[in-house]
């Protein structure tokens, strides 16, 4: 990344609170879902996030509204920073109409159009081409816009990872493509994925430039989200970007973790992105004991107000069974 | 109408051209469509005519690009893509069935994909086992999936242009054993109805069901027993998805008897299907059981003789139906 | 012989087990099957029995690791290689279709492949569109493939066994739906008939044919209806390339009624096939058309109330039934 | 390829005749399929290797009877190379039963198990992973052997490329994959194909091993195969080796070569391997105009037999039209 703007972006103290927020929010959500599913309101494959937050958060916050963004069926997250209401996604993890997908996807099918979040995908690194063509309509049409396509370390082992580089690269579209290696492909470590284990280097293959950050420090993903959105908007170029991370909790609710230590668990904990930013921020004055208080509070009225209206969402009704399946139906 | 003489490639250069000149979204996308003029020529000239931007080569990479076709129809454009040949379809499967097939049902209704995928498809070149494939029927059992078998010249010269205004996706068949052939076409002839299978021959001894390579076979093969007094009635599936039932079942009701002719493998071909549809609707109208002459069940062979034996040609179907009849 | 209870899960684990102590060509390869103990916990274990170089993890390349099964077979292997699930084998079709069952072809005879293919598959765990996939019909239409439907416990237990003898690939399609349900087994049970569908209850007044997730359901409406006083004949495909039609015809010119159940899209599924190999050689026999109850031709929506109802329910099936006999 | 074992393998005037010998012998084979093909005696698709030969030659004499050989479509000369027949390949090409593969394949499928040659396959990059699994067997066998894989450059841009590489890397299988880099995939030159046109710079991605060598010429192939070869059995790893190379006959027969310049078909047939190693054995008084002209006739015996064999090879049956579906048929 010889080119890349060096130049940042100096954000105010709401705009590094709000940051905060959304990582917590993505935090208490998810922990909200993992009891919803304890208790059997949500069923299916249900995969949290937590410990993964700087990632979203960090470079969602380097997108504009009208940027697309793409992930997996690991996006509540993302979902989330992308400022998606939680109650609509609530209430699809519920399986109710009033669900972001009308219920019809659950956890692993998120989408918002109005937000130009598009999904939500269960096909391992499936979304990485439809990403490089929404690119390329941005650039065929003109639009000033990037497309954001989040994925695993896992992902990148796929053809399609390979295929979509590469078309990316030829076709010199704006796309950001965000690696968030935690390590893990479900119980699968990364030694077993990659004979390059630096997922970066895989950029070479490509001419694409690349580089890799901390993924447990949202000021460097921030930056290096930052850095790279400049990186693509002045060079008409795709980039791609290594977020390193760790996820806290099993892959899906089904994963009895027999592939890894329990301490290796425990040592990543230590470098848990929220409480961290949290403190630099106290550290840095930028926030104190009763906004962090009424923070929390806000968080748990709106988690509230999402499981509820989750809870008082409507069922589709059986008869509707085969709508969606064209349009105009 | 005036009418041209014009071969199945050239009818189905127009309609890409015609596509290309009536909506700025459209762009044709694949392997060798430009510099190369297509594999099977049926682009030549467009590269030089309408620009890179509207013609675009792409690497191997057919889940790549045909991915990238969803994207760009997602996000406002009108692809078409071109899968050189059905053969390398398998590559691009997932991106057709779990994505084109499926977002806007996993999205509640949200996101259509206007997409069109043209594959080149079929047997009768000596391509061999891995290039000789019939596979609309996997593609036809795929909800969410409009697909369209071009069995004949005014097909190819109005189908993609009807493809085209499909909100949803949309995979069109043509046939390369028929590139060559030449057959009367307007020239002006415009998009066509994708709704509905057509009667290409009336008759009133036998129902005979079939689409793509099978229609000039079996028409040729309803003239020879016409010559014997046998009246076949041609039907031309045309849309494999979803089947117009109606217009099998009035044929049916008037004939009492039906063979469907693919060049598919037998087990699981377009056959099989409008079988169940009939049996399941017009049962009690049939007189006899319906029979089918589909693709002998082998990976396509190499020599011509085996090739030929290999699918139906129209003594097979001829020689069937003088059967069907008791002749 | 003594039975012992057993879930789905332990029975198809006893027979991987017994695949590997039995022949040191044998191993087991896919995403997660060593250290993670296999996506359903399947092959809990096995990576501590028998090490790394018999039960291998894969990176997340389906085309890369199946053909590499492929490969491995060719060079004197005995592969079982786990595509997770069936929602995944798109993406590896084409070293499926175009080499595994190709190549024994191509080769005029040379190369045969005894590569086993086990997929997790079907619907009933609320995993929406992407991953409730029931694409047996797709392989069952592909000549070189035996397509094997693991629909009772007792082939859990013995159908791998059988399928490791075989020269050719074989496709093993696993149900997760019934992982955790606990039947009879003999624990000693080895290698079943893998040439045959099974009747899995007699009956004289309709026959019932299905397969898979089909099978326990059948059988519960079947007791059901018996309570009414309607036998029904249970026919399990088990084996859906290449279908065993003897059986079939067998009941049917006993019944002379029969329905097709079965998960899959209704268009292009394996009733359609049924239906056809029934028309063409049984036809006669039948007092009343033919009908089936297959998947919704929609794809599968994520909550449990729509996804019951994509797939036919054992009330579905009762209803059905009492209709087909007029009651 | 650091480690890279610098010893050479030394030739005898013999054996560097031989070499001559097999890359004329496929270059007449060719020209005279091609003159069948237009006689409509072959039919199909018959893609040409001619001016590729160095390729070939150099790589398979690097090769011992039991390792095993994979190739494309693009597959006579390897065929060749690795002594398959002539007669049994022409006789394939014209669909016969004498034929190494009863006829069933024609040009695009060769076949010959006693040879270890796996085909003459159609799919692009399809064989790739098939590759990787057979040197793995010879692993798990503990065989010596090594894999040998040959694609164009075309073939790389494919998923199946990435998913093998990185399999084989991370099995550590003996495997030598040739990119046989031709600059263009029928008509699509490199530039549109691959964004990184040094098609070993790939090897990165994979933690491979990789080197690029002159396709031209005879010798420098040779010596990087034998390299490569060396390098795969001290190591017990895979290794990847670029063949810059051109073809100078169409990519087909179909071919109306719109998208290249005859001009450059021309400067590249100036670095045709074939008299450019013969009058470096010339030079090295390796080679008399005797041997040529005894080496010519020769070949051209060669051909007349197997375009004799081929004309009098017989029809298979209509009747066995199912055979070799399935095994023992
Ligand atoms: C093509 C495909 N193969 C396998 C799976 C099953 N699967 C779901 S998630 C997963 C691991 C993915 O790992 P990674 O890409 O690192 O993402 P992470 O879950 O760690 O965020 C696997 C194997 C799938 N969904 N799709
Ligand atoms: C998967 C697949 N896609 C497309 C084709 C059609 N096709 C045959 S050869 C070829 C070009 C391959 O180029 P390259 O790999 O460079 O090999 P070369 O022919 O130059 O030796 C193409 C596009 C195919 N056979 N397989
Ligand atoms: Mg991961
Ligand atoms: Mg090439």
């Amino acid at each position: 990344m010889e080119k890349r703007i060096k130049e940042r972006k100096v954000l105010t103290g709401e705009q590094e609170r709000h940051l905060l927020y959304q990582m917590k929010l993505i935090r208490r959500f998810e922990e909200k879902s993992a009891e919803q599913y304890t208790k059997e309101k949500i069923r299916g494959f249900l995969h949290l996030y937590i410990g993964e937050e700087a990632v979203a958060v960090g470079v969602t916050q380097a997108l504009s509204a009208e940027d697309y963004v793409l992930s997996t069926y690991r996006e509540h997250g993302h979902a989330l920073a992308r400022n998606m209401d939680p109650g609509s996604i609530m209430a699809e993890m519920y399986g109710k109409q009033e669900g972001c997908s009308k219920g019809r996807g659950g956890s692993m099918h998120l989408f918002d159009a109005t937000f130009n979040f598009y999904g939500g995908n269960a096909i391992v690194a499936g979304h990485l081409p439809m990403a490089v063509g929404m690119a390329l309509a941005s650039k065929k049409q003109q639009k000033k816009n990037i497309t954001c396509c989040f994925f695993g370390e896992g992902a990148a082992a796929e053809g399609e990872f390979h295929e979509a580089m590469n078309l990316a690269a030829l076709w010199q579209v704006p796309a950001l493509f965000i690696c968030e290696n935690n390590l893990y492909a479900m119980g699968t470590a990364l030694k077993y994925t990659h004979a390059m284990q630096y997922i970066e280097k895989k950029g070479v293959g490509y001419g694409i430039d690349s580089s890799a950050v901390d993924g447990m420090d949202l000021i460097a993903v921030s930056k290096a989200a930052n850095d790279a959105v400049k990186y693509i908007k002045t060079n008409n170029k795709p980039y791609f970007l290594v977020c390193n991370t760790y996820r806290f909790r099993p892959h899906s609710m089904f994963d009895a973790e027999l592939y890894r230590d329990k301490k290796e668990v425990e040592e990543w904990k230590k470098k848990d992105p929220i409480p961290r930013y949290q403190q630099d921020l106290i550290n840095k004055k930028r926030l104190s004991k009763k906004q962090i208080d009424e923070m929390d509070k806000h968080i748990e009225a709106e988690i509230n107000k999402a499981v509820t209206l989750a809870e008082e969402g409507t069922w589709e009704p059986v008869e509707d069974l085969t709508k969606f399946v064209y349009s105009g139906q | 109408m005036k009418m041209e003489k014009m071969t199945y490639r050239e009818a189905l250069k127009q309609g890409i051209r015609e596509a290309l000149l009536n909506d700025e979204r459209v762009f044709l996308m694949g392997e060798d469509v430009g510099h190369y003029g297509g594999a099977f020529a049926v682009s030549k000239g467009l590269l030089q005519e309408f620009g890179a931007d509207r013609i675009m080569d792409v690497p191997l990479s057919e889940s790549g690009f045909v991915g990238a076709g969803v994207g760009a129809a997602l996000a406002g454009m009108k692809p078409i893509v071109e899968v050189m040949t059905v053969n390398f379809s398998l590559l691009a499967m997932d991106q057709i069935i779990n994505n084109a097939a499926t977002l806007l049902h996993m999205s509640g209704g949200q996101l259509n994909v206007p997409l069109v995928i043209r594959m080149g498809c079929g047997i009768g070149r000596q391509l061999a086992a891995q290039h000789s494939h019939s596979w609309e029927p996997y593609f036809a059992s795929v909800p969410g999936l409009i697909v369209l078998s071009v069995g004949t010249h005014e097909d190819a010269r109005g189908m993609l242009l009807s493809a085209l205004k499909s909100p949803d996706p949309v995979i069109l068949f043509e046939y390369t054993f028929m590139l060559n052939m030449d057959k009367e076409v307007a020239p002006d002839a415009g998009a066509v109805d994708i709704t509905k299978a057509k009667v290409r021959r009336d008759g009133k001894d036998i129902t005979l069901i079939t689409y793509g390579n099978g229609v000039y076979k079996s028409l040729e093969a309803a003239e020879e027993l016409s010559s014997q007094g046998i009246e076949v009635e041609v039907i031309d599936l045309r849309v494999l998805r979803p089947l117009d039932e109606e217009t099998l079942l009035a044929s049916v009701a008037k004939t009492h008897r039906a063979l469907v002719v693919e060049d598919a493998w037998r087990s699981g071909g377009m056959a099989a299907e409008v079988f169940s549809r009939i049996i399941e609707k017009g049962f009690f109208e049939l007189d006899a059981p319906l029979q089918r002459l589909c693709g002998q069940e082998v990976p396509i062979p190499y020599p011509r003789h085996l090739e030929e034996a290999s699918v139906p040609q129209p003594q097979d179907i001829v020689d069937t139906i003088r059967k069907m009849i008791g002749l």
